[in-house]
């Protein structure tokens, strides 16, 4: 191993962990408690509006939901006792536990449940996440739209303990959504006390239910956690407190973890390398979600309506080499929509029961190319792309090397145009582009959280794609009962959208690579839960 | 003889921050006649150079008129003040700074004339050597900087420049002051001579008295903006009226060990006000032996008392 | 959700026409583009910069909160850059031509050549971990903003272009001062160097070091931008950046603003200091 | 000294030609007059104030020094882009981050500064880079000059009412940060080198306007400006003529001083993500790239800063060269 | 009589970027106890670099003490240490300058500038030197010297500060008093103030003057000897009656001729001096004169003239004082 690992080993000054530092990275000095690098701050720690994935990391561990997710993503009941599943799968009934409190002292209850959801549905609130209920919800969209009272919404209590939720469709995910943040219970006396503007803006302004409390928030720099003493299971927390930093520079993460100052940082690719040269304990996991270009197929004088040039685009990418060269954080090439994570039918993962489905091949992708350009009668000129992209290092990155592979493999001369997160969505949704490099995260653990995005209807559906076969295949899906059946539908249509039609070509499923001191245990990390300390054992 | 210029209680305000109001040339009345040579005299700040510029156009007067050959000129005007800037010219005290140093001699003497159209180009080149030999340099001195040459040099440059648009009048502001002794003679010589040849008009400001009295034919002598003392260079030494010229013409120390020996000796005492928002009255009240109520209370206005003799002091009537 | 590269944060999920409607009311986003600006001005001039978008806080409160931090910073760093500046500018000014002079007006000039955010990265590397892996203590601490060995690096990193100009300009005032008469004066009085020095020529040399106080305040607060993210400092350039990164108007606004008021304060503050170090500026009027 | 005599010699000193037994021959005495000629003679060349600074920059050693430097840098900027073997975007993705003097896997040329985390090569990118930052670099500085100038030269100048609205303006512009400025713009306009150039300058030339009318003040009381006044000038005329050339060498140092703020400045909004649009290179990209790898890489980061410090040395020393040329205190 | 300051063929050069500059080539001149001595001379004549290299104020390098001695009050002052030479300023010598307005210190109260020399080298309390700030600014007839010892120097006038500068040099009593063009910027009336003034100090204190000027009223009026400078030598040096009533060399006769008198005529045709002095970068082989001088003889121009006796206590270095000159066919200076 490297000289570096070799001093800070010899050099570890007294602390209890020493001795069993196996690397020599100990991690910071403080017993019973971990500092994790949370990379950003949480912009909304209210259950019902927050949308990101840093708030869903502290909101895990300070709410409890009906259920939640052990450290192998799958749903395990948190505060349902008992549930009862109706026969059309569409009505579950739960039955809570009667030991849990909110830090104001007030016991959880259906009726905080029921608040919740009928708050999320109503315009005033301006949920983000509001269609993951009123989609799902009995009479949800009515609600929404202020033609059906508050009341008639497919959520009850029976009584303070009992709760009975009904959707529209049977979901075979629905245990899925009651741990996901939306579906988190709000103490109605302090959201009104507190008031919904502020709801959830500092730690005193936020009520919450769960293993840990906030105990110390300093915006923008780092938000500290501690067992809550309330808790009604104690047992399950794996460490007294948890500070989470936030920090931006990649660097300067790489240089707190080997000084000390922190015990888990995400790596870029090339940190990965490096850590693991310097001995590093380097963990990974995939995080479900995909990058993907999604072509604007109304870009007739590009030639982008043809289905054989877009794929000629997407076959020309070598993948396998981004990930390997580039990437190097463990993210796979993609060889489909759906990330290989996501749970099919029959316990066996969607991805292995759908197959390969797209993949790098250079010769194809020349002679659909040229291929296309006979069929729209265009020239290999005419092809001036833009490449939309994300300003990121990372992003600039990727498109730069694809921007090299047009170039060598189908000659063509891509231009590429970075631009703020927020600007790429805005030229997104305004049609203002001719590929993006565009990623998605999954909202529930479910193959449609990928699929339905490119019906001809959807909001997210930028590049304007539509093949009403497609729409059917999804329509279908939508409303089969039974698993099996329905996973072939959306295996249909993925191969559709990917393959024949090439509307969307997926590039990787993205990993994420982690350094992790030697202190760190207990700690869930996965493609649903970016950190979770409550399933200790 | 005709009078050249004409001032008629002109005056001259700087603003010089918020209410403050600094009284540069106060309600001066004079006249310079054709071809002779009027000398301004007084303590430096006294408002000898503004008087001078404002002459010349350079920074419009305040208040009060100014006529040239019989005729107003209004030099806000600026076509008045182009007509005007070929008829008068100025030639400044330092001679190191009222040279640009980025143009060569040559261009700097042409460049009247260039402004004013002033013959074809090659003809104002030749214009420019034999300017340069007026003055006493040679015309291979066309092509340096100024920086080349000493300050006598200089002078003379400065003095080509005011000729070459052949002026009539031309206001010398203090042109001796800044040189040696040696080379002082050369430049009073050289603007006497040139007078003598083309009938120029001067006005001529210094503080050495010595030398306004041997160029100057009637003599101005100023104090905190005011003038109170005007009459012929004669008569203002032969019978010197205002208590301020006594004290300035006993203060000059005479270059010769035995006079200024038995040279009584009457120091004022006390300095000059300052020109901002001055106070009425005499402005050299609080140095005036003679001094009384009226003097502070009361402006003396310039009075002819002795033929061609004009005076502010209420001790003369 | 939508992704973003390797940050897997900001979800940007094109939402149902309701819930755009429902968050621009929310927001005040409904109103005529016009009436917005009258809105934000007005509301600007009371103090209030409105609501940062994704986190829904007021910007007053977030600049309140980071700006102390960003101050302190600041303060630091200035005070670091004219004590050392001042400091390097007279002694290369003193010893005009000897090797003492080059060096600091080498070290100088290499300040005003390390652009800040190469110095801060490399500052942190080796004066931060390095440092400490050598000598098992951490002498300054890589990232934070808590205990004083944490605010050494990042004040210094950021102070250090700064001093370079501060030295430059003090060496060329000072051996401007030094060639003017009074030291004259005071040499024929029989003074020491020293005294000459220090009670004679800096008070005269710092002057037009002052004047440049405001720009100078600029380039800090600006270089700030860089080092806190480096160094992970809860500052508002910190905050800045990540404004900027995801395109939250309101607080790149209410930022703007405020650094554009701070800016005109500080300059009015160099003012005063101004008026203060030279007796001939009364604070009514200008120059005599 | 006691000698009764009048004209006694007291010491005589010197070897007298004529001076053969003690003596001095009479025709030593020859009276020849005062000589008209050598007394107006100018004993030095005739130099102009710029070929005069000129020549005292070229017997600088630390300015000629950074000239070479410079010109070099210009012209591998304008070369070395040409004659490399690869591009500045060909990349080798499987030969990434090699060290300095790395022959490439396929071609086998030799890759002189090694290859970054794409596996491009750094030496082309590097001069490729040096094209952009300089051209910004130098445009930006041309611009502002060229803006600052006529503003301040007017503001200056006219004084006054104007001279107050005028620089009302530039400080309220001056009062925000200029990278906020930059920052802003950069985000609402696409995103390029003329977008940067732009970005810039509509800033950057407030420090110049100043800079000018804080001379052309100075300058216009000064008795050659009123001398031109006088002789009928128009302000054009004595703004042209008059008060430009005599700020010429203050601007000149102030570009020199101002390259390198638009070279950091760029390398910053690199670093922020908002400089010019990938694979086209620039130093500030570079930096920035070599910035995360620079824990194992450090090759990397070195050669670029290196290029980016040696630069704005070069200016840098020249500026202060050029100003101690230029300084008319130095002068004699 | 005692004799304050001697010097001997001091010889001072500048290293300059254009070369070397021959400031002061040969000058000799001793002043005694009480008396003023002015030295005169052209502007560039090395004046002032004589003046500084008794007091070692010029800068060095560039400048160079290349030959000579000074002798302070038998002291020797071109091999004085810095540290030694901090004691003789002030102490023994003192000096002021020509620019009142730029001789202080604009940021440092004039009572502070006046006090900071008498505790450092009288070693007395700053209260007794406060007291005895305010009484030498009353001496030099400053009014409210109490409140005036608070003030800063923008708030003097001109005059006003010039004799502060007088107070702060006579501070510590120095032998010598060296007062380089101290009326130059100053108006006439005021300059009057001043050279009553220090008439009054020599007087008072029997303080030796050196009094540098390009003044000859203020020279009538002031000094007892006169040295005149020219091109960086002593040309000629006597009694003020000697330099004006009987003056050796043709330089001083055509200076007193060269300006008007209140009785000048205004027929008269001054007596100009053509030309301009000599550049010291190369200084000329003979006399520094030859070039501008109506009666250059052949020898004049190849060789410096050694100093003559013109009479008792009065020199000139001129050819035309050699015992084997011809003499005058037509007498053109003194014509
Ligand atoms: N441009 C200006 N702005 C403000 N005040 C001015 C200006 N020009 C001159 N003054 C003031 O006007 C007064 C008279 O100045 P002026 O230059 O005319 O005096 P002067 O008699 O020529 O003095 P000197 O003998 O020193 O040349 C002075 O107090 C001066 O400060
Ligand atoms: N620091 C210096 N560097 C180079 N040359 C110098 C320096 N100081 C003085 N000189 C030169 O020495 C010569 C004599 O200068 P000095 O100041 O003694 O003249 P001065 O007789 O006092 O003249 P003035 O009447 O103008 O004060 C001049 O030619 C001058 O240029
Ligand atoms: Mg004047
Ligand atoms: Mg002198």
């Amino acid at each position: 191993s490297s000289s570096g690992d070799k001093k800070a080993e010899g050099t570890s000054d007294g602390g209890a962990k020493t001795e069993t530092s196996s690397t020599g990275f100990a991690g910071t000095p403080e017993e019973d408690s971990y500092t994790i690098d949370l990379r950003a701050e949480p912009p909304e720690l209210n259950s019902m509006l927050t949308t990101d994935v840093a708030s869903g990391d502290i909101l895990r561990m300070v709410m409890s939901g009906l259920y939640k997710l052990d450290e192998n993503d799958k749903p395990v009941p948190d505060l349902a006792e008992e549930t009862t599943v109706s026969d059309d799968k569409r009505t579950y009934t739960m039955k809570l536990r009667q030991d849990a409190k909110w830090t104001n002292g007030e016991p959880v209850t259906a009726n905080d449940f029921v608040f919740a959801y009928q708050a999320v549905c109503n315009k005033e609130t301006a949920s983000s996440y509001a269609f993951i209920i009123y989609d799902n919800l009995l009479n949800g969209k009515e609600v929404y739209e202020g033609t059906k009272d508050p009341s008639e919404l497919g959520v009850k209590a029976i009584d303070d303990y009992t709760l009975e939720v009904t959707f529209v469709n049977p979901i075979p995910y629905a245990e899925h959504l009651f741990s996901f943040s939306t579906y988190y219970p709000v103490n109605q006396k302090a959201y009104e006390e507190i008031g919904a503007e502020h709801y959830g803006d500092e730690m005193d302004q936020l009520v919450t239910n769960g293993a840990y409390t906030i105990s110390e928030w300093v915006h923008n720099d780092h938000i500290t956690l501690t067992a809550n003493e309330d808790f009604y299971d104690p047992d399950r927390v794996a460490v007294k407190t948890v500070r989470y930093n936030m920090m931006n520079d990649s660097n300067a993460r790489m240089n707190a973890f080997q000084a000390g100052q922190i015990d888990c940082i995400n790596l870029t690719g090339d940190q990965t390398v490096q850590a693991e040269s310097l001995g590093i304990h380097v963990e990974n996991y995939v995080n479900n979600s995909n990058w993907y270009i999604q072509f604007n197929t109304k870009k007739t004088d590009k030639g982008l309506d043809n289905a054989n040039i877009r794929r000629a685009l997407g076959l020309a990418l070598d993948t396998q080499s981004l990930c390997d060269n580039i990437l190097k954080d463990g993210s796979v090439p993609a060889t489909g929509l759906v990330p290989t994570g996501i749970a099919g039918a029959n316990d066996v993962l969607y991805r292995e029961a759908a197959g390969d489905i797209t993949g790098y091949n250079a010769e194809e992708a020349k002679k659909a190319l040229e291929k296309g350009l006979q069929e729209t009668g265009l020239k290999a000129e005419d092809l001036k792309l833009s490449f939309l992209c994300d300003d990121t290092d990372g992003a600039q990155r990727d498109a730069q090397f694809m921007q090299e592979q047009w170039k060598s493999v189908l000659g063509l001369n891509v231009e590429i145009t970075p631009q703020p997160f927020k600007s790429r969505l805005a030229s997104m949704n305004s049609g203002d582009f001719d590929m993006v490099y565009a990623g998605w995260a999954p909202d529930y653990n479910d193959a449609m959280t990928f699929l339905d995005l490119f019906t001809t209807t959807n909001g997210n559906n930028y590049g304007k794609y539509s093949n009403t076969e497609y729409d059917k295949l999804i329509a279908d899906a939508m409303v089969e009962a039974d698993p099996a059946a329905r996973q072939d539908l959306l295996v249909k249509a993925e191969t559709l959208v990917t393959q024949t039609d090439a509307a969307v070509y997926p590039i990787y499923f993205s990993a994420v690579s982690y350094a992790v001191s030697d202190k760190v245990q207990n700690m869930t990390r996965t493609g649903f839960q970016e950190f979770d300390f409550t399933d200790a054992k | 003889m005709d009078k050249l210029v004409t001032l008629d209680h002109v005056s001259k305000h700087f603003h010089v921050g918020k209410g403050k109001n600094l009284v540069a040339v106060n309600d001066i009345s004079l006249d310079i006649y054709k071809g002779e040579t009027l000398g301004v005299v007084g303590e430096s700040g006294c408002g000898k150079s503004t008087l001078g510029r404002v002459v010349m156009g350079i920074y419009p007067a305040t208040s009060g008129k100014m006529l040239y050959n019989g005729k107003q000129v209004n030099l806000r005007h600026t076509k008045d003040r182009y007509v005007y800037s070929q008829k008068a010219q100025i030639i400044f005290q330092d001679p190191y700074a009222s040279l640009n140093p980025r143009m060569t001699v040559g261009s700097i003497i042409a460049e009247g004339m260039e402004i004013h159209n002033m013959y074809d180009k090659e003809k104002r080149m030749q214009r420019v050597y034999e300017l340069l030999e007026t003055v006493g340099l040679n015309r291979e001195h066309a092509n340096r900087f100024p920086h080349e040459f000493s300050g006598g040099q200089r002078q003379r440059i400065g003095i080509a420049r005011a000729l070459a648009v052949e002026p009539e009048f031309i206001v010398c502001d203090e042109p001796i002051s800044a040189l040696d002794v040696s080379i002082q003679s050369q430049i009073i010589n050289l603007l006497k001579d040139l007078q003598a040849e083309h009938g120029f008009t001067y006005m001529f400001i210094a503080h050495d008295l010595n030398i306004v009295k041997y160029i100057s034919d009637r003599i101005a002598v100023m104090y905190l903006g005011n003038l109170v003392e005007l009459a012929d260079s004669d008569e203002i030494y032969a019978h010197t009226l205002h208590p301020y010229s006594q004290a300035l013409l006993a203060s000059v120390p005479i270059p010769d060990p035995d006079k200024e020996a038995q040279k009584e000796s009457s120091v004022l005492s006390g300095d000059v006000p300052s020109p901002i928002n001055p106070k009425p009255g005499c402005p050299f009240a609080n140095r005036c032996k003679h001094a009384t109520e009226r003097c502070k209370m009361e402006s003396p206005k310039l009075q002819e008392v002795r033929p061609g003799h004009f005076v502010a002091c209420h001790l003369h009537k | 959700m939508q992704l973003l590269p390797g940050e897997p944060f900001t979800a940007g999920k094109a939402l149902p026409d309701s819930v755009m409607q429902a968050l621009e009311k929310k927001y005040g986003l409904d109103k005529p583009v016009l009436q917005q600006l009258f809105i934000y001005i007005g509301n600007a001039l009371r103090g209030d910069f409105g609501i940062s978008i994704p986190d829904g806080r007021a910007v007053t409160d977030v600049i309140a909160e980071a700006f102390p931090v960003s101050f302190s910073l600041g303060i630091r760093a200035l005070l670091f850059a004219f004590i050392m500046g001042i400091l390097l500018g007279v002694v290369a000014a003193v010893k005009r031509g000897t090797v003492w002079d080059s060096a600091a007006m080498f070290f100088a000039l290499v300040g005003v050549s390390v652009p800040s955010f190469i110095m801060g990265a490399v500052l942190q590397y080796f004066l931060g971990l390095k440092l400490y892996q050598a000598t098992g203590v951490q002498v300054f601490a890589v990232i934070g903003w808590s205990d004083f060995n944490s605010k050494i690096l990042p004040a210094f990193a950021l102070a250090f272009g700064s001093m370079a100009t501060v030295s430059r300009l003090m060496r060329t005032s000072m051996l401007d001062v030094l060639s003017q008469d009074y030291i004259k004066t005071a040499k024929a009085k029989g003074l020491s160097q020293r005294q000459i020095v220090w009670k004679h020529a800096v008070r005269n040399a710092v002057m037009p070091v002052v004047t440049v106080m405001g720009p100078l305040v600029a380039a800090v607060l600006t270089g700030a931008f860089v080092v806190e993210n480096i160094f992970s400092i809860p500052g508002l350039g910190k905050y800045f950046v990540t404004s900027v990164q995801t395109l939250n108007y309101t607080m790149i606004a209410g930022t703007t603003v405020f650094y554009g008021m701070f800016l005109i304060l500080a300059n009015l503050v160099v003012d005063l200091i101004y008026g203060f170090i030279d007796p001939r500026i009364k604070l009514t009027g200008g120059k005599e | 000294m006691r000698k009764k005599n009048n004209k006694t010699t007291v010491q005589t000193e010197q070897y007298t030609p004529y001076d053969v037994s003690g003596k001095i021959s009479s025709d030593a005495f020859e009276v020849l007059g005062a000589d008209a000629k050598s007394m107006e003679s100018l004993a030095r060349p005739s130099v102009s104030f710029m070929k005069d600074a000129w020549n005292r920059i070229r017997k600088s050693r630390v300015a000629v020094i950074c000239m070479i430097i410079l010109g070099l840098i210009i012209l591998g900027a304008i070369f070395c882009p040409m004659l490399t073997p690869f591009s500045y975007s060909e990349q080798n993705v499987a030969f990434q981050n090699k060290p300095i003097m790395s022959p490439d896997s396929v071609t086998g040329q030799m890759h002189i500064f090694g290859t970054d985390a794409l596996g491009r090569d750094v030496f082309s990118r590097v001069w490729y880079g040096a094209r952009v930052s300089l051209t910004v670099a130098i445009a930006v500085a041309l611009i502002d000059c060229l803006v600052g100038v006529i503003y301040g030269g007017i503001s200056g100048y006219f004084g006054g009412a104007v001279d107050n609205v005028m620089m009302r303006i530039v400080e309220i512009i001056s009062g925000i940060p200029y990278l906020i400025i930059v920052i802003l713009l950069m985000t609402v306009m696409e995103r390029g080198l003329g977008t940067i150039i732009v970005a810039y300058s509509l800033t950057g030339w407030t420090g110049m306007a100043r800079l000018v009318r804080g001379q052309v003040v100075g300058l216009k009381e000064q008795e050659f400006v009123i001398a031109a006044k006088s002789m009928g000038a128009s302000p054009a005329r004595i703004i042209g003529k008059h008060l430009v050339p005599n700020v010429l060498s203050v601007i000149i140092v102030n570009i020199t001083l101002d390259i390198p703020n638009v070279i950091f400045t760029e390398a910053f909004l690199s670093m922020l993500g908002l400089g010019i649009a990938p694979p086209k290179s620039s130093w500030g990209i570079m930096a920035n790239d070599a910035i995360k790898v620079f824990q194992m890489f450090p090759t990397q980061l070195v050669i670029v800063a290196l290029f980016i410090c040696v630069t704005m040395l070069s200016f840098n020393l020249l500026g202060d060269q050029l100003r101690d040329a230029f300084d008319p205190k130095l002068r004699r | 009589m005692e004799e304050i300051l001697k010097i001997d063929n001091l010889h001072v050069s500048f290293d300059t970027y254009a070369g070397e500059v021959h400031a002061v080539r040969g000058v000799s001149l001793e002043v005694n106890k009480g008396e003023v001595l002015a030295i005169v001379g052209e502007s560039g004549c090395g004046k002032s670099v004589t003046a500084q290299t008794i007091m070692k104020l010029n800068p060095m390098p560039p400048a160079r003490i290349k030959e000579g001695s000074i002798k302070l009050c038998g002291k020797d002052i071109v091999a004085a240490s810095e540290k030694e030479m901090q004691d003789i300023r002030g102490q023994m010598v003192s000096m002021i300058f020509q620019d009142p307005m730029t001789c202080m210190n604009p940021t440092m109260r004039v009572g502070k500038q006046l006090t900071e020399t008498l505790v450092n080298k009288k070693k007395i309390s700053k209260a007794d030197a406060e007291k005895e700030a305010v009484r030498l600014l009353q001496m030099v007839q400053i009014p409210n010297a109490e409140e005036r010892a608070k003030q800063y120097p923008h708030e003097f006038s001109g005059g006003m500060r010039q004799r502060a500068m007088i107070a702060m040099a006579l501070a510590c009593n120095p032998q010598l008093l060296i007062a380089d063009e101290p009326t130059t910027a100053l108006d006439v009336t005021i300059q009057a103030q001043i050279m009553q003034l220090m008439g009054k100090i020599k007087d008072d204190t029997k303080t030796a003057i050196i009094l540098i000027t390009h003044d000859l009223g203020v020279v009538a009026n002031l000094a007892d000897h006169v040295a005149v400078m020219y091109a960086g030598k002593v040309v000629e040096k006597g009694t003020v009656r000697d330099i004006f009533y009987n003056p050796g060399h043709p330089y001083t006769k055509a200076l007193l001729k060269s300006l008007p008198t209140i009785d000048t005529k205004k027929e008269e045709q001054l007596v100009s001096i053509p030309g301009t002095p000599p550049d010291l970068y190369a200084p000329p082989q003979g006399c520094g004169f030859a070039s501008r001088c109506e009666c250059c003889m052949k020898i004049c121009r190849s060789n410096q003239p050694p100093v003559f006796q013109v009479s008792e206590g009065h020199t000139a270095s001129c050819w035309r004082l050699h015992p084997d000159f011809p003499g005058d066919k037509e007498e053109k200076v003194n014509g």
